[in-house]
């Protein structure tokens, strides 16, 4: 079973030489941390940036450079600046490569849940609607089970949507998964030492695996 | 060139009165209107709409006119930690309407760009499509969104100059410019007001014609929401 | 009667202290010379650029500094430049307080024709169409009558339209005219030694006339 | 930060073939991609549909590829003095769509910010309307036009980097930056080409994930349309 960093280093090796990537707040964060060496990407932060950098050393921190996050960042040899029409512009003409997002759900035809819980306080929405509903690949970091041990891989999703069939890769601290066109959650790989029987029964949705699902290589 | 120059915050706001829809430009705390929003707390106008990426936090930002309750209703895309916007939210004393951020920059820019609606597919499926006009383009739905109609916008400029022209620093740009653009009347506060002529024209960001006051302004807290660094060992 | 650079100076004199104001091309141009003094105005050039100055001096044109009509000019302290859609941006949302440009037409409704005569090589409409539909305040310069004597402020424009409905006041050779929101030209002034009666005949669109129409003061 | 650069107009735009649809930026001649014009001439692509404000002069410009009779269609809103064109138009070798200039710029704008479509009021009630559908907002009709779809941009910006972020320089912007946005594959001609980092991030009008291949260009003309000038006893 992964920790939070496992999965973040399991979808760094989706990224490719060459991708301009918007990663999203919570695990997907820890994904800058795990990109291949060697390769070129450019992280966009949505509130106006392309080439994010790491964070300012201490006492170089400059409020007026921050990421969607809103922590203290850095900018990169070539960074642009823009205003929120471009950096949403970018998002809806499909100019982002990847988007990694954290959900609470996911349906097996790829719908998504993750902005807000009925009877909970909603803090909104931020960019995560226009990232799914644009995003030509976007993965998802998620846990598969929830604490009470439910699934979040699901039929249906229970909570209100973020977006609806736009999901089609998930990466969770038992499994990596496609979503089918057709629907239906299929089992590409398996955490180290997690069987496919504890991710089927971890799994709500319809799932489907062949005979010898391999274990993830994460190094 | 046209003078756009007022004194300072309080005239540039002397005709917000009660029940106005504001734009206020930032993303978190960064970029905000740090003047204007203390004039306002000043003024004690009430009822106000505020459309504003954030709410600010309890102790700054637009917080200090929720604390004062002059803020009847916000149009945000995230509304973060802050206790008080919980409370007024919860006891049915803040309406908040929340619309995804991509919405929220696109609806500004419509209104400075004399569209009065756009598409998108933000929010397709979902609650935010309720009661909204869902059209289909090369096999994928979009909603028709509505350009805002603000009657003052607030922003926050690095550099302005008298002719009204602005220059943002970094990403203290964020909606600044689009909101610049959509407010019947723009009043803009800037770092370093200089005169017309210092600014290369290639720089602007924001061109004078849409900015209707600009003021020098002052005392700048600039507030770090998320103080992140790392270790020079690194 | 006036010659072009009258009809220039008369509509010279609608210009307003701290309008912005574009300039279409022919005797619009004309109305630069004349603006009065004492008075800040800026012109909006539509190919990207608040705040145009006068032609360069002999040697310092700079061919990447042109207006919408392809001269060479300059930039005056304040000037912005901008793209081709933020200028279109700015007039589609009446930021320009006034269009001043030819015409062909003008019907009593305030239709306008000025970019197509059939049988003839079509140049196109350039930003006029985008102009027409969009400001607020319109003053178009024209002909009042065609070299063969025929009126060109009609009951119903016969060339291809530019716009409809959008033309609220012509300043001609003859006269300066309104159309009133119902339909009709409505005389406001007369061109020095020109009497209403010249005009009425020069006029084939319904024509309203006080008894003492005024004489255009031009200084 | 991912590099963009290429060899020269040859190898930028070695997969434009017969049958493509270009945006080319520019304004009259005025910041025109003049090497990607030469490197197409000399090329010999056929049946090019070109997406441009104007179609340039007999001699320069994108004349240049009408007297080889490379264009098959124009879209343009303004198409001026140029004989070659007004043969080819009246003989029926050559397709002219003539739009209004807004609209143009604007359907770039739409492509580059993925919206299908917008709407202006440019043109409801003239012929441009024809065929299309039109609503009212507010008490205003308005056309819906929808976004272009082109495969290549070809712009021409006076700095760039290695990483493909663009600055234009005066009026030369124009229709530049929108185009950039809305190629399917965007190509981009600099005066002069520095090392990422060498670019100011708040200065760059567009910013590199837009463009996908630039090069230094050489030889520039730059020839001016319409020379005016004022004497110096002014």
């Amino acid at each position: 079973m992964l920790d939070k960093n496992g999965i973040a280093k399991r979808i760094a090796k989706e990224i490719k030489d060459g991708y301009y990537v918007n990663l999203g707040i919570g695990i997907p964060t820890l994904v800058a941390n795990y990109i291949p060496t060697g390769i070129n990407v450019v992280l966009q932060s949505e509130n106006g940036l392309l080439g994010m950098g790491p964070f300012p050393f201490e006492g170089e921190e400059d409020p007026d450079l921050i990421n969607a996050g809103k922590q203290t960042i850095t900018t990169l040899p070539g960074s642009s600046i823009f205003d929120s029409a471009m950096s949403f512009g970018m998002i809806r003409a499909q100019k982002i490569d990847l988007t990694i997002l954290g959900a609470m759900e996911v349906s097996e035809n790829g719908d998504i849940a993750n902005w807000k819980i009925p009877g909970k306080m909603v803090k909104g929405m931020g960019g995560a609607m226009d990232l799914v509903a644009s995003a030509k690949n976007i993965i998802v970091a998620m846990q598969h089970i929830n604490k009470a041990g439910e699934s979040k891989l699901l039929p249906n999703c229970t909570l209100p949507l973020t977006g609806v069939k736009c999901i089609k890769k998930i990466v969770t601290e038992l499994a990596v998964l496609d979503i089918l066109p057709e629907g239906g959650f299929k089992l590409l790989e398996r955490a180290p030492g997690v069987s496919v029987d504890f991710i089927r029964q971890a799994t709500l949705g319809k799932l489907y695996a062949d005979d010898n699902v391999p274990e993830m290589i994460l190094d | 060139m046209i003078n756009k120059v007022v004194a300072g915050a309080d005239e540039a706001i002397k005709d917000i009165n009660d029940g106005s829809t504001l734009m206020l430009g930032g993303f978190g705390l960064c970029g905000i209107p740090e003047n204007c929003i203390a004039a306002l707390v000043k003024k004690g106008v009430k009822n106000l709409t505020c459309i504003a990426n954030n709410a600010g936090v309890d102790d700054f930002g637009i917080g200090l006119m929720l604390q004062t309750r002059q803020v009847k209703k916000m149009i945000s895309s995230y509304v973060g930690e802050n206790a008080e916007f919980e409370r007024q939210l919860l006891s049915g004393e803040l309406e908040v309407e929340l619309i995804p951020q991509g919405t929220l920059a696109t609806r500004c820019l419509a209104a400075g760009y004399g569209m009065p609606a756009i598409f998108t597919p933000a929010g397709v499926g979902t609650e935010v499509a309720e009661g909204k006009e869902v059209r289909n383009f090369n096999g994928k739905d979009y909603l028709m969104e509505y350009a805002f109609d603000a009657d003052f916008a607030l922003v926050k400029a690095w550099k302005g100059d008298t002719a009204g022209n602005l220059i943002f620093r970094s990403t203290s740009r964020n909606f600044n410019p689009v909101m610049a653009m959509a407010g019947k009347t723009t009043i803009a506060e800037v770092e370093e007001l200089v005169e017309a002529g210092q600014l290369d024209p290639d720089h602007i960001h924001t061109p004078g014609v849409y900015v209707h006051r600009i003021f020098q302004g002052k005392d700048y807290e600039k507030r770090i929401e998320q103080r992140t660094v790392r270790k020079r060992i690194d």
